[in-house]
């Protein structure tokens, strides 16, 4: 389990240097907007017609646009102000920006946090199976984990998606149900088959790790003695194995979340995710008018990225403070 | 024989880490004779290797060189510098930490070089061993050529950026002459590496440790050095091997008459090698003079348990005498003014908890000791209580902690 | 054991792994939801054609007989065929590679050279402002998503610097509104009004150069593929980044780098031939597997800046539920994929003497 | 018939224009000059425009040409394989290939074709080569299962050759729609050339210029597939000389990206402009928008067989609840035109009596309450990419749809098969029953606007006897206006029955080098006959 060792090991490189602390902050962040999307937001993200009179989006505070608009055929230049209540500005259907930009954050938390704990569900029991029993069952998995790894995450992906279609799941929001935000979506879509094929693209990292960890920990002594105490194979897996693997698994799936937040936004911008309250989906959205509005897909891209850098960070530190010797290659997407 | 090759005054090397600043090299003064064997001994943690890498410059961040002169005697070197920088020129003598790094680089390898006491880590493990001492051979070549010139180093296209990264990836050869291969071939077979033609185009992991040493050996020979700086050579390898590295440092430094530093924590093998002895601790010098003054005249009491009761020089044991109390810490603000040595010497008296000066030694000219037992006797109505140090606390910790003070490049493996 | 046995034991383990890889998209059509009929007949087909395409498929035949055709076809490098687009898919693949090629090779080509140097000069410099800006640039390059990345570049260069940009083979930006003439504002003299010509392929490119010494077409095709290639490459450049750096830290607090120095090697000579080098063998293990997020990064590039190779037909074949074209290219991916990890093992295999005693 | 593949785009292939404004006559000593085909981006001098480009949106899957029934495929192939008949929409079926035609008896009309008419590999045309290319589209059997044989000519049972200028179609439907179907999509392709090609069985592929061989004023000189086709005025035509000498087709599916190829001088003419780009082409020199009111409408079907669509007043509420001005307005940045019933304006039949649905909530919210359905939750299927801003079009509706307090509404964004496959599923698919699509009444008669989506047992979309028995009278009725009267009726009535939810008329909206005479036609067909330098 988690020794003292570690314990101070995750202090002193926080402590010492500023990134883990930025990525912390960050994280914070976004879990805030996440978790409290519904009381931040300042419309409801689903609501179109935010227009400014000229029938044009409204641009973030403190900016102002030329635009032409056409008005019974002939064209016009117009020139569009902001508008206090849209911090952030409108997008193409009037939605405004800077909600959905939370509820951007909530999608990716979401299917980040949950594709990775199925991939880990799968993955780990699979992995610790392999490597404590050895043999076939052994090399069974590492072939299949070589067939999975060689399809490109993407690729393979957009092949499962192709296969099972996408279906957006709607999942209900406690705090509005609550009736602390009136007005705001009582459901979130949740791109399911996303979720569920990220899981599958990524179950192999764990069950590699978890392989790895099973292979060394059953030659440790007090698993041996478990077996001469006639422990089953069962409860030593899960007494033994399983909490002494959990270190790298764990550095892991920090990085796989940011894996997955990737992939997810990936999909959606390609238009596989099944929903549109995404911030992939809402930077596909902003291609279109990027010349004029950019900042549809300005403000969701950055969601993205911190997102991503907050993850990549913690998983920086946690890498440093507890398994110097995790593959980089588990990172990317 | 009696001419100085390196004067070495005040040298002081500092490694400001994390924990504090940790004084390695403390004011050391040294001078080399040229031709002579000098031996640095001393326990773990002592600096004698990071006063070694000092002399070449080669301490690595966070570690420095703070203060202090490294006088090198080189006539040819002199007079090409002393223009350019007549502060740093005396007579013969070059103080070479007053010139600029350029300077002190183009003189490593063909000047000094050094031998490390891992072999096996020592080596690039990507690289023939031949191709190694080669490359030794060329830099020295290339600087025969054009001394005072370090991009002489690096003229030619086949230094150039592409080449490099080509050279990363693939397993090149051209930046080899073929004249230098052939020299590292030739300095295998001195080194008595059976089959040298074909060792040479083997890789470090192919070779035994004690053979490797002898690789590295010869590649510190390829550039004929003056100095060959010797850190712990035969610390890595079996009792046998020992003997064999050892002698074939002896003859060779027979044959070419050049100056060894040789470092090391094994007083038989000081015993055997060294002309002259220098012993170390907590960064300090704390006695030097000829072999017979310091083994047989000592006046230090940690020279006194190093050696512990042996008497005389045809019988040393071997491996150094365990002191009783702890290494003592290195980090500054944990160091007192006095005596380093005082928490843990038998005859600590009042006068030592202030710093003793050098004081000459019984034994022949060059005995020096940094101790007041060197100018009177023990007075026993000065001792300092047991209970004195303990008392003090912060001053002495436990090894441990004083191991994890350290840097890396101080300690060794007893 | 050797080399050459070593890269025959990979070889053979790469075959092993393509049969999976096929069966894998075999177990996908048959576990499909919908009738494999007509999902290999695509979008808004008949029910005539689709009744054609059991026929002439097999589709009607026990499964493990349809799976032993599916292996056999694919042995002779039968991809199967595109019944929407009437074509071989093996043609269609292949007609689709090169402008693949290109953009991936570009990319990795610039994520080289950038980012070696930079590693090394990070990673030797540590704390200071290199290392820093270098590993600030790293932590945002491998966090940007590329498809945002490509529009911002667009964005910047394009629509905020008025750079014109060539439509094709690029998305989606208008330049226009730009009024500045056009050759100046690029200010490279070669570049050509943009041509009527879709694309010019690096091929067409260094033919023109060599044997009508004209630079034009290579300038068009440089023109076209920068910004794509960039925003392929930057992912991979910061990875290297990353890798090389901290690669080089590692290295040079070995014991072999004093012992170099000591020698009086020249600086430059210590870090890219020796401590690089060795910096070099975990870097090509890592890149070798991450050839797979370049080419599911090539899938979004292309798609962002419409450039017509593999990853750009994947999707439309995936819009367009053309199944055997999106099986055929996806398999032809993971089997590119593979290929290429045995080369890198080879060329980790020439780079560590230590792997042919393992 | 079923719709769905036809809705897909444009679908028409009429001959266009009748002659008079083809006065090309300048192109003659515009010789070809292969050295210099990179200065289309000098639009200066109308003169040199003998080569232009013209992006697509979507590029043809597959050559043969008749394995295809939507836009782009005619867009580039009608240049190659022209139709045998000049058709106008609206205004009906005149000469081309065909001179002059008579039906025959019942269910068959003899054609008399020109003899002066030859395929690019030097064969000249015969009637057997029409018969049996009519034959191979309309017979599943032969060749490929054709959309074109299937949809286009679904009435047209075969034809035969009585000598080399006469062939007799054979049809079991009414004459009219027959002269449409056949007026409309009868194309010629060379038996003895198709053989090659086991054109029997298999459809017609290949990858290089020989593999297409038509009597259309174009014929190829390059192609490289799924790329671009390049083709070049067919000197031994027997028609007029075309415009242009020399033509590229390509395509992008960014709208943004044929804007820019267009004002870069890569492209002369592009389609499908987004109202978003449209006033960058405006801006920028020498290239402008040309854009019309098609015949197209964008709407969305509400399956009566499944709940809450079966009530009549549930579907008036979802009408009642959508501002399709304010979509138009802001969405389509002004372009459309909000629409009240089935087809638009132009069309015959349409009745102008009729106003589109204004907003109103409160009667839209009582109207739910009426129907039992308050609090139901439904779901808007639309696709992305297919129409104008088509996603962003839905996603508005359905949130004004949702702003009605008893009614929870989202949508859902899915790839144009699925639309597709949903509407021509029929009213037995229940899993997307409310949709978004749209369509091209293309002959300019509201029949075709209707008979699709209400009357077929198997297809439609909405069942109502009344509706349907509306329809099936309207075609029995001959005299004009009394029909025209009728379809008024028939859309009167669509629209209170509110089968669909009204959304609006869809502008076409073209690219264009402002050195091309060109007025697009309603129809979304691109013919460069109808072209002037």
């Amino acid at each position: 389990m988690i020794s003292d060792r570690v314990k101070s090991n995750l202090k002193d490189t926080f402590v010492d240097s500023l990134l883990p602390k930025v990525g912390l902050v960050l994280l914070i962040a976004i879990l805030v907007m996440a978790l409290f999307a519904p009381l931040l937001a300042t419309h409801d993200p689903t609501r179109t017609g935010h227009f400014h009179e000229t029938g044009a989006p409204y641009p973030p505070m403190g900016y102002s646009y030329e635009t032409q608009v056409a008005q019974d055929g002939e064209f016009g230049e117009v020139s569009v102000e902001s508008n206090s209540t849209h911090v952030l500005g409108t997008n193409n259907i009037g939605q405004d920006v800077y909600s959905r930009f939370l509820y951007g954050a909530r999608v990716s938390v979401i299917v980040g946090l949950s594709s990775t704990l199925l991939a880990m569900l799968i993955g780990v029991p699979i992995g610790l199976v392999a490597g404590y029993y050895g043999g076939r069952v052994d090399d069974g998995l590492m072939r299949v984990a070589d067939t999975m790894l060689a399809f490109p995450a993407l690729v393979l992906a957009l092949a499962l998606i192709g296969v099972f279609g996408e279906s957006p799941v709607h999942v209900p929001d406690p705090i509005v149900m609550a009736g602390f935000a009136d007005g705001m979506p009582e459901t979130i879509p949740i791109p399911g088959t996303v979720t569920i094929v990220g899981a599958l693209v990524i179950w192999v990292w764990f069950a590699r790790v978890a392989r790895g960890e099973a292979l060394s920990l059953r030659n440790e002594e007090y698993v041996k003695a478990a077996q001469s105490f006639g422990t089953g194979n069962a409860q030593i897996l899960r007494q033994h194995i399983l909490p002494n693997s959990l270190t790298p698994i764990i550095v892991l799936a920090t990085i796989q979340v940011a894996v997955i937040i990737l992939l997810e936004a990936s999909l959606a911008y390609l238009g596989f995710s099944g929903t549109t309250l995404s911030w992939g989906y809402e930077i596909e959205r902003g291609q279109d008018v990027l010349r004029t509005r950019p900042w549809v897909s300005i403000v969701p891209g950055i969601g993205i990225m911190l997102a991503v850098i907050s993850v990549n960070l913690l998983g920086d530190w946690l890498r440093d403070a507890l398994d110097p010797n995790i593959d980089q290659s588990k990172r990317g997407a | 024989m009696t001419e100085d090759i390196l004067r070495i005054n005040d040298l002081s090397t500092r490694f400001f880490t994390k924990e504090g600043q940790v004084n390695a090299v403390e004011r050391v003064d040294l001078n080399i004779k040229r031709g002579e064997v000098f031996g640095i001994v001393g326990e773990s943690g002592s600096g004698k290797s990071v006063t070694a890498l000092s002399l070449v410059d080669l301490v690595e961040s966070p570690g420095e060189v703070t203060n202090g002169s490294v006088e090198y005697r080189n006539e040819e070197l002199a007079e090409a510098l002393r223009d350019e920088y007549p502060d740093a020129v005396d007579g013969s003598f070059v103080d070479l930490r007053a010139v600029p790094e350029t300077v002190r680089r183009s003189l490593r390898g063909a000047s000094f070089s050094m031998i490390f006491q891992d072999p096996e880590s020592s080596f690039n493990p990507t690289l023939t061993v031949g191709e190694q001492i080669a490359e030794a051979a060329e830099v020295q070549r290339r600087a025969r050529a054009n001394p005072r010139s370090t991009r002489a180093k690096t003229r030619g296209v086949e230094y150039s950026f592409s080449s490099y990264l080509a050279s990363a990836v693939l397993p090149s050869r051209k930046f080899v002459t073929n004249s230098s291969r052939e020299r590292a071939v030739e300095l295998l077979e001195m080194v008595g590496i059976p089959d040298p033609v074909k060792r040479a185009d083997e890789y470090p992991h192919q070779y035994s440790g004690g053979m490797l040493q002898r690789a590295m050996i010869a590649q510190a020979l390829a550039g004929e050095p003056d100095v060959l700086i010797a850190d712990e050579p035969t610390t890595a390898l079996d009792v046998t091997i020992q003997a064999q590295v050892l002698d074939i440092l002896a003859d060779l430094q027979e044959e070419t008459g050049m100056t060894i530093i040789l470092i090391t924590h094994n007083l038989g093998v000081v015993a055997r090698m060294c002309d002259r002895v220098g012993v170390m601790y907590a960064g300090e010098i704390v006695e030097q003079g000829r072999l017979e003054d310091v083994f047989e005249n000592h006046v230090h009491p940690y020279t006194e348990g190093l050696l512990g009761s042996i008497p005389n020089l045809d019988d040393v044991g071997g491996r150094l005498q365990p002191i009783g109390g702890n290494v003592p810490s290195l980090i500054d603000v944990e160091m007192g003014d006095g005596c380093y040595f005082a928490d843990r010497c038998p005859r600590a008296m009042q006068e030592c908890l202030e710093k003793p000066p050098d004081f000459d030694g019984p034994g022949g000219e060059e005995h020096v000791a940094k101790c007041y037992l060197a100018d009177h006797p023990y007075d026993e109505t000065q001792a300092l209580s047991e209970e004195y140090f303990e008392s003090a606390g912060a001053r002495v910790t436990d090894r441990g902690d004083s191991a994890g003070a350290s840097p890396g490049e101080v300690s060794e493996d007893d | 054991m050797s080399i050459a046995k070593f890269l025959l034991r990979r070889f053979l383990q790469g075959i092993f792994v393509i049969w999976g890889v096929i069966t894998i998209m075999f177990g996908l059509r048959a576990v499909s939801p919908g009738d494999p009929a007509s999902l290999m007949a695509g979008e808004g087909a008949t029910a005539e054609i689709i009744e054609q395409v059991r026929v002439q498929e097999g589709l009607d035949q026990p499964l493990y007989l349809q799976y032993i055709e599916y292996l056999q076809g694919m042995m002779v490098g039968d991809f199967g065929f595109s019944w929407q687009a009437r074509r071989e898919v093996s043609a269609i693949v292949i007609g689709r590679i090169p402008a693949t090629v290109e953009l991936a090779v570009a990319a990795t080509v610039v994520a080289i050279a950038i980012a070696i140097p930079l590693g090394v000069i990070s990673g030797t410099r540590r704390n200071q402002p290199a290392d820093y800006s270098a590993t600030m640039f790293s932590l945002l390059g491998i966090s940007t998503p590329n498809f945002w990345l490509g529009l911002m570049l667009i964005l910047v260069f394009a629509v905020w610097f008025g750079i014109p940009y060539p439509s094709v083979g690029t998305s989606s930006l208008p330049l226009s509104g730009v009024s500045v003439p056009y050759p100046s504002s690029v200010g490279l003299g070669m570049v050509d009004l943009p041509t009527g010509r879709r694309d010019v392929s690096f091929g067409v490119a260094v033919s023109a150069l060599v044997f009508e010494q004209s630079l034009s077409e290579m300038g068009t095709w440089l023109r076209h593929i920068t910004l794509p290639a960039i925003t392929l490459g930057t992912y991979f450049t910061a990875l290297i980044t990353r890798l090389t750096r901290s690669g080089m830290i590692d290295e040079l607090g070995k014991p072999y780098v004093t012992s170099v120095e000591a020698k009086g090697l020249p600086s430059v000579l210590i870090r890219y031939k020796h401590v690089l080098r060795n910096t070099l063998i975990p870097i090509i293990t890592v890149l070798g597997l991450q050839i797979g997020t370049l080419m599911g990064g090539a899938v979004i590039t292309e798609t962002v800046f419409n450039w017509p190779g593999l990853g750009l037909r994947l999707i439309d074949a995936l819009h367009d539920r053309d199944w055997p074209v999106m099986q055929g290219i996806v398999i032809f991916i993971a089997i590119a994929f593979i290929i290429i990890n045995i080369i890198v093992d080879a060329l980790y295999a020439s780079l560590d003497p230590q792997v042919s005693d393992e | 018939m079923s719709g769905a593949t036809i809705a897909t785009a444009g679908v028409t292939s009429m001959a266009g224009c009748l002659g008079d404004d083809d006065d090309a006559d300048d192109t003659d000593d515009a010789a070809v000059d292969d050295t210099d085909d990179t200065d289309d981006a000098d639009v200066a001098d109308p003169d040199e425009l003998d080569e232009i480009t013209v992006t697509l949106s979507e590029f043809p899957d597959t050559i043969d040409p008749l394995d295809h029934i939507t836009g782009p495929y005619f867009d580039i192939y009608d240049h190659i394989y022209e139709p045998l008949f000049n058709f106008d929409p609206g205004e009906g079926v005149f000469p081309w290939i065909a001179e002059e035609w008579e039906e025959t008896g019942e269910g068959s009309t003899e054609v008399t074709l020109r003899d002066d008419v030859v395929f690019h590999n030097g064969d000249e045309m015969t009637a057997d080569d029409v018969a049996w290319t009519i034959n191979r589209a309309v017979d599943p059997e032969k060749g490929v299962a054709s959309d074109l044989g299937a949809f286009g000519l679904g009435s047209i049972t075969g034809a035969e050759a009585h000598d080399d200028t006469t062939v007799e179609f054979f049809y079991d439907g009414a004459p009219g729609l027959a002269e449409f179907e056949f007026g409309n999509y009868a194309r010629v392709i060379s038996v003895d050339w198709a053989m090659d090609y086991n054109a029997e069985e298999d459809a017609i592929s290949g990858d290089s210029p020989e593999d297409f061989n038509g009597t259309g004023p174009y014929q190829v000189v390059e192609f490289e597939p799924e790329v671009e086709i390049v083709v070049e005025a067919f000197d031994d035509y027997w028609g007029d000389e075309p415009p242009f000498q020399r033509v590229t087709f390509n395509a992008d599916g960014e709208s943004s990206g044929r804007a820019n190829a267009l004002e870069t001088g890569e492209a002369d003419l592009t389609m499908n402009i987004l109202p978003e780009d449209v006033a960058t082409i405006e801006d920028a020199d020498g290239v402008e928008i040309r854009n019309v009111s098609s015949f197209r409408t964008i709407f969305c079907p509400m399956k009566n067989s499944v709940e809450p669509y079966d009530s009549q007043e549930f579907r008036q509420a979802i009408n009642y609840a959508v501002d399709s001005q304010e979509i138009i307005d802001t969405v389509l940045s002004g372009f459309g035109e909000p629409t009240s019933q089935p087809v638009a304006p132009d069309i015959n039949g349409f009745n102008d009596g009729l106003e589109p649905y204004a907003q109103d909530y409160d009667m839209a919210e009582s109207l739910v309450e009426e129907s039992g359905y308050g609090g139901v939750e439904i779901e808007l299927t639309a696709p992305q990419g297919r129409y104008l801003n088509d996603a962003d079009v839905a996603q508005t509706a359905a949130d004004m749809i949702d702003q009605l307090p008893n009614v929870d509404c989202s949508a859902n964004i899915v790839d144009f098969g699925v639309v597709s496959d949903a509407n021509s599923a029929g009213l037995d698919d229940p899993d997307h029953p409310f949709y978004m699509i749209g369509w091209g009444t293309v002959t300019g008669d509201t029949d075709y606007g209707v008979q699709g989506f209400f009357v077929p047992e198997e297809t439609r979309s909405f069942a109502d006897e009344e509706l349907t028995d509306a329809i099936i009278e309207s075609q029995q009725i001959e005299d004009i206006d009394e029909r025209r009267q009728k379809l008024q009726e028939v859309n009167q009535m669509a629209h209170e029955k509110a089968p669909w939810l009204f959304l609006h008329v869809e502008e076409s909206i073209y690219g264009v080098n402002e050195n091309i005479t060109w007025d697009p036609r309603p129809d979304e067909t691109i013919y460069l006959w109808e072209m002037d330098v």
